[in-house]
């Protein structure tokens, strides 16, 4: 039964009615909306949250937070940046480099969490603090140019293949894998379900936690490198307060902050949401001071869509 | 040493997140090392409140002379009534302080560069066509200033329409996010003024191959990388402020005041207009 | 000689939960642990199975000392162990709960089908008949601990140490259980079984611990008869185990008229009166906690209606069936009983926390008081009304979550297995307390699984099965096997499976 | 035993300690620091995040979070400027308004919450954009004067009683009380703990919710105005982040965001931190960059002694 799998599937993935009402209404408001250029920029658009935001996936499902992911997007690209053109360093030793700042800063992360009894919430933030600041550190402050042969990653392959997009894909993929394929993945879950429960059926959680950061900090990495490839330039205050984006793209994907739920599909979803709203705001040449408004005003709307079409349904 | 020897001055910058202001803290320290003052930045991170903080700490720290450059000119006035209570003397950089009086004004005005910036583009679109404006974080002093200069000025071009006014808050990947989308609706837009280099910036890469050709933007700040831009061609033109005259001028006139020499009121440091042909004589500044 | 615990000793703060404890397993052998709530059993076990460490005392494994450092250590051991508060992840599959921590894998990855096949079968062995894909948090708490027993099982364990599992379970399931645990003694396996239903000891045990103030006071074999296994275990003998003293009935204080939720009950209709005490029973799954809550306001229905003294009730409105003088002892203390993390006062106060506002202001001392003598009529075994309820045994807990209604002193109370968990000489004074109530003038309506006591304590007994009443019985006339024909009644056109 | 009870509290009041460390480092390194004046600056420069962080309290202790109270600190500080000036109100009425203002931010919050059963997190983001743009729409992006009567809240009577410092204290005992005396003050502990076993013991969730937002939108306001008169200015953008350093207090002091835990006195004293820290550091000269590096690695050490005090005494 196919259809009856595809409700269910849809009720599960409230967001996705969201995303649907907010294209269609888009669509009817703009006539610039719906062309395929148009959507394929906000695919592009959505990409650097989308990465950061699967990252988080992890984080929120076992019930942590991360806050550090902007900061540690930018120290990542900075990284990698300066050790390829200060540091003369071959590029793809600079973007191993980087991605490993990125996994260091999620180990870090985990370990505070994890043996110091840190809140996540404390722990991150000041990690949010501290890879910023080396950021900053590291550039003098100044943006520094990429290395030209990484900063085709912002390119657009032929005239329908954005990179990024690509990019995005792959890693929601890799994050729907390890979510709900690999061992790690089913212990977040019972983790952020039932911590003590898991503790107690042999799941070694401290470990599991630092796999989980230090993903998280490897998929920021990622997205700091797209980033920073689209602009063809390593900002050191590059994705500044995008945390709260990729959070609220986790859970208006479904997933809740006490943790045990969350997929890396509703992720996808909840980040097109805001890319769709954002552009579409620019599309309706809505005024600066309104677009804030309007902004929260439609994340709420689109929420509740969602858990009014899951109330109506139980 | 040039009579400046062991001198505490505090510089309370309004951020150091962008490299216009780095630009500045760096005139500035490179004056005080000059003239052999210990100089004391730091960073009010664009938070009115927490400069108003840092002022009142230098004060507690017995520093002879305060370089404010304001988060917003009419929230410095409490910061330096708190430095004039225990008789600090305070220099305002970059903007000036509404409603109290401090000892000197090195500022280059922003309104007026908004309105070279309409000039300036509309020359460069050959004074019409439709132009499409990046604004910064909305609410803080930069984007009105120059918001109001550019659209002061470019009254004065009835055939130039302004298509679109949307938000960008100052960032690259913002600017560069928001053009992109701009270009779905207007595509025939010519020209961009964007309120700063970093929006400018992004912009082109909106742009791709139609910038500094089709389509002329113009940005505000002179950054190196803005100036870079200029000089390869994308950029049409930026608004330069001269950030490091700016730092060096507040602190020749600090080291002034903190040893009693009165000093002008105000002292302008000019905006200019750098362009492909002029941009050389910026990038030594 | 299969495990050998020596001398363990474990202090909390405050309190000195084991103290020099010594255990000794022998293969094939079911070994009954025995003590008063708080006695140290469950404090005993987690050491065993490597959720506490000892703070002295060794374990020994065939005659060698071993590290049990953490679950991970039990488990290569072969040490299983059931918990007394279940340890599964409400959102995730009871398939999934069964493999966790050790899921099926093929080339790296998990294997979902595989790990469904084994839940099926390990859900079989116990015999529950629920979806392996069904969320765990859609079970209601017996079978929970259903598949509990079931995971537990599915680690091929040396010994096998159960917590309580049969506390919640009905005649059928209890049954059905202890086939399980004699096949496995048959095979060798060492089992540790935790109850305070004394009959069940000389049922399935082999031999008994007893435990007294985290001392082992005893070893006796099963046979021993109940009279002095109480002794053993309390320090004095207990008169009658069900004293139910029957009170002059008055007007009808509940009265529920035609209740209906689709899927879950169907057309209950019954009343309790002033000074009664009515049983509910049925098998696990009949419905009656549904029926309790939907009564209490908990949970909506979709038709009937809920009478108290006379005034009928707004659905779905907790707060309104409160100020008519309802009260509901849920049957999940953790889940909705007890604000685990907040102190025994806190939570013996939250039901009257309304009424002992004046001006907006609580009476803190006023509260305090009141808790502490409900605390001592209970006898709950804590170190202050400041200890967090989180660190009670899991027996004071159950008298936590009934002292918070006695302290409102409801009008019509309605008990969902209320002496889950609770000893032999608690389970009286909970008795005592309820004929206090019926004596002046209250009513309690009381659903329990443990048939013995619905016999024992009611002046009638309703019974269920599959969302139906299916019978009344005056109490006089009922007996065990009346109740369970009635509870297995196959009632036609109810309740879609 | 009075030693005995101080030991105690000091133990359940771990961020105390923290705080000590700080100061008596801060001490010996800077000459400046422990001076009268100075610390009354910091008292001051606590006050506003401290009074935000009060409010935040009351939410975090239901197992909530409050992402919009900087917004709407914001909002309310434009509110009266607007009305008393554009609008010609006279300033108390302005006032009522600003409070009100406040209250009605947080019960669209709690609505949200309560009835529409968003996650806290999202609702909480909508409004801080909504109020965010509101403060814009009303000001046109412009700060607004500040009624001179009004803007004496920022003053300092004498030479030793700044207005600020006193406004914190009273809504710090105006927190303190209502969490340990009133109805609601202890029903929103017993929702943050079990919201379940709350509502089946006669606690009417939904209301509490409402006073609880109600009241974070309230003290939001009170923070908006005390910064407002600091500044002489109600600005737009006031308070921009400050969500995070709200929380952060709270969470520093001793509270769970997983609810059910969290005191008054705590939050002070977590925003006496980061207020103390960010002071030492101007008086240090630490360089900007290397500021926020160095905040984030003492925010995580203070938590630290924290947790591992707390874990060596049990
Ligand atoms: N984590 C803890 N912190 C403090 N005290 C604890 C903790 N765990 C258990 N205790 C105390 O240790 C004692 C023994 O508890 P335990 O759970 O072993 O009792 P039990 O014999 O299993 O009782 P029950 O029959 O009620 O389950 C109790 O007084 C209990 O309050
Ligand atoms: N055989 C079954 N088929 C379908 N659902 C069932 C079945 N048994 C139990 N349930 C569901 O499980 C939950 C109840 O589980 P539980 O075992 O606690 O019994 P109960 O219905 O609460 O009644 P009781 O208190 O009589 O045991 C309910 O949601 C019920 O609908
Ligand atoms: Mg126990
Ligand atoms: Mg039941």
């Amino acid at each position: 039964m196919p259809s009856k799998r595809s409700a269910a599937w849809l009720a599960e993935n409230g967001a996705v009615a969201a995303l649907v009402v907010l294209v269609v209404a888009l669509s009817l408001l703009s006539s610039d909306f719906l062309s395929l250029t148009n959507l394929l920029n906000v695919g592009v658009q959505a990409a650097v949250t989308a990465i950061l935001a699967f990252g988080s996936t992890f984080v929120i499902v076992t019930g942590g937070i991360d806050l550090s992911v902007g900061s540690v997007a930018a120290l990542s690209a900075i990284t990698l940046a300066w050790t390829a053109t200060e540091g003369g360093l071959p590029w793809p030793a600079a973007v191993v480099l980087s991605l490993a700042t990125g996994v260091a800063c999620g180990l870090v992360n985990a370990a505070l969490i994890a043996y110091g009894k840190l809140p996540p919430f404390i722990a991150t933030l000041a990690m949010l603090g501290i890879a910023r600041g080396l950021a900053l550190v590291i550039s003098q402050g100044s943006p520094i140019a990429m290395p030209e042969a990484v900063s085709h990653l912002g390119d657009t392959v032929g005239r329908f293949l954005p990179i990024p997009v690509l990019v995005m894909l792959v890693m929601g993929v890799v994050a729907a894998v390890i979510l709900n394929r690999t061992y790690p993945g089913r212990a977040m879950y019972a983790i952020g379900g039932n911590e003590e429960a898991a503790r107690l059926s042999g799941i070694k959680v401290s470990r599991i936690k630092l796999v989980t950061y230090a993903l998280s900090g490897a998929f920021a990495a990622v997205a700091g490198v797209v980033l920073a490839s689209r602009l063809a330039s390593a900002q050191p205050q590059a994705a500044a307060g995008y945390e709260l984006d990729a959070i609220a793209a986790v859970v208006i994907g479904g997933a809740s902050l006490s943790g045990g739920k969350g997929r890396a599909l509703g992720t996808l979803v909840g980040a097109l949401i805001l890319a769709v709203l954002r552009n579409g705001l620019n599309l309706l040449s809505v005024s600066a001071f309104w677009q804030q408004v309007v902004i929260g005003v439609v994340i709420a709307l689109a929420v509740l869509v969602d858990t009014l079409r899951r109330r109506g349904t139980n | 040493g040039g009579g400046g020897d062991g001198l505490e001055i505090g510089m309370s910058v309004s951020t150091l997140n962008n490299p216009y202001f780095v630009q500045l803290r760096d005139g500035a320290q490179a004056q005080a090392d000059k003239l052999g003052a210990t100089l004391t930045v730091t960073d009010a991170q664009n938070d009115a409140s927490q400069q108003v903080n840092q002022v009142q700490n230098f004060t507690s720290q017995n520093m002879k002379a305060i370089i404010l450059n304001p988060v917003d000119s009419d929230a410095a006035a409490p910061a330096v009534t708190a430095a004039e209570r225990v008789d600090v003397p305070v220099i305002a950089v970059d903007r000036g302080v509404n409603g109290v009086e401090v000892a000197q004004t090195v500022a280059s005005d922003n309104v007026a560069g908004g309105k070279l910036a309409a000039q300036e583009l509309a020359r460069q679109m050959g004074e019409q066509g439709q132009a499409v404006v990046l604004q910064g974080t909305p609410g803080t002093s930069a984007s009105r200033d120059r918001g109001r200069g550019f659209e002061e000025g470019i009254k004065a071009f009835p055939n130039i329409q302004v298509v679109a006014r949307q938000p960008a808050d100052f960032d690259r990947a913002k600017g560069l996010d928001v053009m992109t989308n701009l270009l779905q609706s207007h595509p025939d837009v010519t020209g961009v003024f964007a309120e700063n280099d970093e929006m400018a910036l992004g912009a082109i890469r909106a742009l791709g191959s139609r910038a500094g050709k089709e389509v002329k933007v113009v940005g505000f700040d002179g950054t190196p990388h803005g100036l870079t831009a200029v000089k390869d061609g994308t950029l049409a033109a930026t608004i330069a402020q001269q950030p490091k005259l700016l730092g060096q001028r507040a602190v020749e006139a600090a080291v002034k005041v903190a040893r009693g020499e009165t000093v002008e009121k105000s002292v302008a440091v000019p905006v200019k207009v750098a362009t492909q042909q002029n941009v050389a004589e910026f990038e030594t500044s | 000689m299969i495990l050998r615990a020596e001398g363990l000793t474990k202090s909390f703060p405050g309190v000195r939960a084991l103290d020099g404890v010594d255990l000794s397993l022998r293969p094939g052998e079911v070994h009954v642990l025995l003590g008063e709530n708080g006695a140290g059993k469950s404090t005993l076990i987690k050491i065993l199975s490597g959720a506490y460490r000892p703070d002295d005392g060794r374990v020994l494994m065939d005659g060698r000392p071993v590290e049990i450092r953490d679950a991970g250590d039990a488990r290569r051991l072969g040490i299983s162990t059931i918990y007394q508060e279940f340890n599964l992840v409400p959102e995730l599959s009871v398939a999934e709960n069964l493999s966790l921590g050790r899921p099926p894998r093929r080339f790296g990855l998990i294997d979902s089908a595989a790990m469904m096949r084994r839940g099926g079968e390990l859900l079989d062995r116990v015999g529950v008949r629920v979806d392996p894909r069904t969320p765990v948090r859609r079970l209601g708490i017996a079978r929970m601990q259903m598949v509990e027993i079931a995971k537990a099982l599915a680690l091929d364990a040396r010994v096998l140490i159960m917590d309580e599992p049969t506390a919640v379970l009905t005649t059928g399931e209890v049954g059905k259980l202890f086939e399980i645990v004699r096949r496995l003694r048959d095979d060798g396996v060492a089992i540790v079984f935790i109850t305070h239903h004394l009959e069940e000891i000389a049922e399935i045990g082999d031999r008994v611990t007893v435990l007294r103030d985290g001392r082992s006071v005893a070893e006796v074999p099963a046979g021993t008869s109940q009279d002095e296994l109480v002794r053993l275990m309390v320090g004095r003998p207990i008169d009658q185990q069900f004293p139910r003293r029957p009170a002059e009935l008055g007007e009808p204080l509940l009265s529920v008229r035609g209740l209906t939720r689709t899927g879950a009950f169907d057309d209950i209709s019954f009343e309790v009166r002033a000074g009664e005490v009515v049983g509910l029973a049925g098998l696990v799954g009949a419905g009656r906690t549904e029926v309790a809550r939907a009564v209490f306001g908990a949970d909506r229905y979709d038709a009937g209606e809920v009478f108290v003294r006379g005034r009928r009730l707004p659905p779905a409105d907790v707060h309104a069936a409160m100020e008519a003088g309802l009260g509901l002892v849920p049957e999940d203390r953790k889940g909705q009983g007890l604000v685990l993390g907040a102190d025994i006062g806190e939570n013996l106060g939250l039901v009257t926390l309304r009424d002992a506002t004046r001006a907006g202001f609580v009476d803190l001392k006023g509260q305090r008081a009141a808790a502490a003598r409900v605390a001592g009529q209970l006898g709950i075994r804590m170190t202050g009304l400041d200890q967090e309820v989180r660190t009670l045994s899991g027996g004071n807990q159950q008298k936590v979550v009934i002292g918070k209604w006695l302290v409102a002193e409801a009008g019509v109370l309605i008990l969902d297995e209320p002496t889950r968990g609770v000893d032999v000489a608690a389970k009286v004074e909970i008795y005592q307390l309820v004929n206090a109530l019926t004596d002046s003038g209250h009513a309690v309506l009381m659903i329990s699984s443990d048939l013995p006591e619905v016999l024992g304590m009611s002046d009638r007994i309703l019974v269920m099965a599959r969302g139906r009443l299916v019978g009344e019985l005056p109490a006089a006339e009922a007996t065990q096997d009346g109740v369970m024909a009635l509870a297995v009644t196959d009632v036609a056109g109810s309740r879609a499976e």
